[in-house]
């Protein structure tokens, strides 16, 4: 399985190269979004995305480009929460669910 | 596809024993589409009639509060197996489905 | 266990689909008007004349307590009343509370199974009219919200 | 006479090590099974291939009344006919498959060596369909489903013989994987399938009772009554990541493969009775 994990992270990179090629990488905010992004990206090549994060994040872009940017960075945040913990819960999870298995 | 009634029927004696299932969605007029979020019109059978060589042995009037896909059963007596039970219903909408069967 | 198993058997009875054909018989109108009633009271008053039903314990309704799922609710009513004319089934805190009406000739027993929508928690009445009045039972059905269904 | 024992328990070390492979999912299944039984010692094992009506009887009534004519019926009819429909080179879906109608459902899920992935019921018929230069299903369809159906009920009686062999270790692999993905907690509730259906099995989660996970492959696919349409294991799989607040993956991905490779094993044993008839 680790070989495809890695194969997933180079993917997860290329994707965050993208997005900030396409974004310019000029704002603040845009590299908060192309971060949370990336934690997204890598919660969901480690199989533990979150249902919300990607509408989270598509609601911020849609905020941002109707210039409500206060809304879009709360979502951001939101966003970037989510896709934190759901990698620390991967984390987590890589060896704790063994404890679980009935005996 | 196939009818969209389905019969069982039972006899025992001059007794039979009816099943019937068929598919209709039966809306309500208060559900609204998943989809365009606009209601759903009210579509649902408002009479099931059953005949037995012409005779009829059930009227079944249904509301919409009759569950999706109705099911429906009953027994009559005076059956004897080469009988014809006719099975028919019509919707709000005017639409209708039938279905024959000989009792054996 | 074996309920699974025979549901389908193919000895039954065997039938046929025919093509729609005009429908010939049509025993009664659909009583339109106690369908829309939005009371119980009202809707009974409109199918029988009256809301006077008397209670009896010769009809027997079963119902589930507890609705897994208040969009398919098993309802069946059979009584040893005699004479009887038709079996309503009426939910008392449903919008529309008439929820089915059968029409039960001679010679049919007075015995019917369908399976009924509930919005919430209600009293389900069995109502029965034969040829010296209106009769009825009733018993609470409980409606819960779910989420899963597994 | 100390070399020879010697020899011999050398000589030994390979079967054993061979029959360690095998003997991990069974020591799990025969955990899984006991756990269960004696969570509820009244309920007989046999009696688990009905899901949550094998422990909940105001439920079991309704659902048994349901059963009388399940709406399920008019799938398993399409799904004949789809069967048995000659295709325009006269070749029909059952030529894909060697064995007889009722023992096709039972040969999946199945771990297949040469393309090194489990390959479940669903997976085999639309590659049948390939190979009769057809358009394959997608999984969610109506005409995929209702064959499952057909064929669910021609099995019905059969019972469940998940295998992994030992000489194929691609397949213990994927059935741990998908061990591994029953018993990790996932989403933003952070639950486990199994801190519903084995730590808390039998418990109310808002008005549902949560359903035991042996036998829980045993009756798909099956007839929501919520829905009004025959819904396949996946998307139950799908519907319960959901609940978790987690991203589903996609139907008859790898992750939900494995995920039904190591839930059928576990009702080994258990007859297949589906389709069903779910609220």
């Amino acid at each position: 399985m680790a070989p495809v994990r890695a194969s997933k992270r180079g993917m997860a990179l290329a994707v965050l190269a993208a997005v900030f090629a396409a974004a310019g990488c000029t704002t603040a905010f845009e590299q908060q979004l192309a971060e949370a992004e990336l934690l997204r990206v890598e919660a969901a090549a480690a199989g533990a995305e979150w249902l919300q994060t990607g509408a989270l994040l598509e609601q911020a872009r849609d905020e941002a480009a109707g210039g409500d940017m206060d809304a879009a960075r709360a979502l951001v945040d939101k966003a970037r929460f989510q896709g934190e913990a759901a990698l620390r819960q991967a984390e987590h999870e890589a060896s704790a669910w063994q404890n679980r298995v009935v005996q | 596809m196939a009818s969209k009634i389905k019969v069982k029927a039972k006899l025992s004696g001059d007794l039979a024993e009816i099943k019937s299932l068929m598919l209709h969605p039966m809306e309500t007029g208060s559900r609204k589409d998943p989809d365009t979020g606009e209601l759903v019109p009210t579509h649902h059978i408002t009479q099931l009639t059953f005949t037995n060589n012409e005779k009829t042995v059930m009227v079944a009037n249904f509301s919409t509060a009759v569950s999706k896909n109705p099911y429906f059963s009953f027994s009559f007596s005076g059956a004897k197996a080469g009988d014809t039970l006719k099975v028919s219903w019509i919707d709000n909408k005017g639409a209708t489905d039938e279905l024959e069967t000989v009792l054996k | 266990m074996d309920v699974g198993r025979r549901l389908l058997l193919k000895a039954g009875v065997a039938f046929a689909a025919l093509a729609a054909l005009p429908r010939t018989l049509l025993a009664a109108a659909w009583p339109e008007k106690a369908f829309a009633a939005t009371e119980a009271g009202a809707a009974m008053s409109t199918l029988f004349g009256t809301n006077q039903a008397t209670p009896s314990a010769e009809i027997k309704l079963k119902v589930p307590e507890i609705a897994e799922n208040g969009a398919v609710v098993p309802v069946t009513i059979s009584t040893t009343l005699e004479n009887v004319e038709s079996i309503s089934i009426v939910v008392e805190h449903n919008p529309r509370p008439l929820a089915a009406s059968f029409e039960i000739p001679a010679g049919t027993l007075p015995n019917v199974s369908s399976r009924i929508k509930m919005g919430e928690t209600s009293d389900v009445i069995a109502v029965v009219k034969t040829d010296t009045g209106i009769y009825s039972t009733s018993k609470q059905v409980k409606v819960t919200i779910g989420g899963c269904g597994g | 006479m100390k070399n020879s024992a010697a020899m011999l328990l050398l000589s030994l070390v390979p079967m054993l090590t061979q029959q360690a492979a095998v003997a991990g999912p069974e020591d799990d299944r025969e955990a899984f099974v006991e756990y269960f039984q004696s969570r509820f010692p009244d309920v007989a094992f046999a009696e688990f291939a009905n899901g949550i009506y094998a422990i909940d009887e105001d439920a079991r009534g309704q659902w048994l009344d349901i059963e009388e004519f399940p709406p399920y019926e008019f799938a398993v009819e399409q799904g004949e006919t789809l069967w048995q429909e000659a295709l325009p080179d006269g070749a029909r879906l059952a030529d894909c498959f060697g064995q007889s109608t009722g023992d096709i459902r039972p040969a999946y899920p199945r771990f297949d060596a040469g393309r090194g992935e489990v390959v479940t019921l669903a997976v085999a018929i639309n590659d049948c369909r390939q190979t009769q230069k057809l358009p394959v299903w997608p999984y969610d369809s109506e005409e995929l489903i209702s064959i499952t159906a057909y064929l669910a009920y021609a099995a019905r009686g059969k019972p469940v013989v998940t295998q992994i062999h030992a000489d194929e270790p691609g397949a213990l692999a994927a059935y741990e994987e998908g061990k591994r993905f029953y018993y990790s907690k996932r989403g933003q509730l952070n639950f486990a399938c199994s801190d519903c259906h084995v730590t808390s099995v039998g418990l109310h989660v808002r008005a549902d009772r949560l359903s035991p996970s042996l036998g829980h492959t045993t009756h798909f696919p099956v007839y929501r009554s919520k829905l009004g349409t025959v819904i396949s294991l996946h998307q139950r799989f799908s519907g319960c990541v959901r609940d978790v607040r987690a991203k589903p993956f996609a139907l008859q991905s790898e992750e939900f493969r494995n995920l039904e490779y190591f839930l059928s094993y576990m009702s080994n044993g258990l007859e297949f009775n589906g389709p069903g008839a779910r609220k």
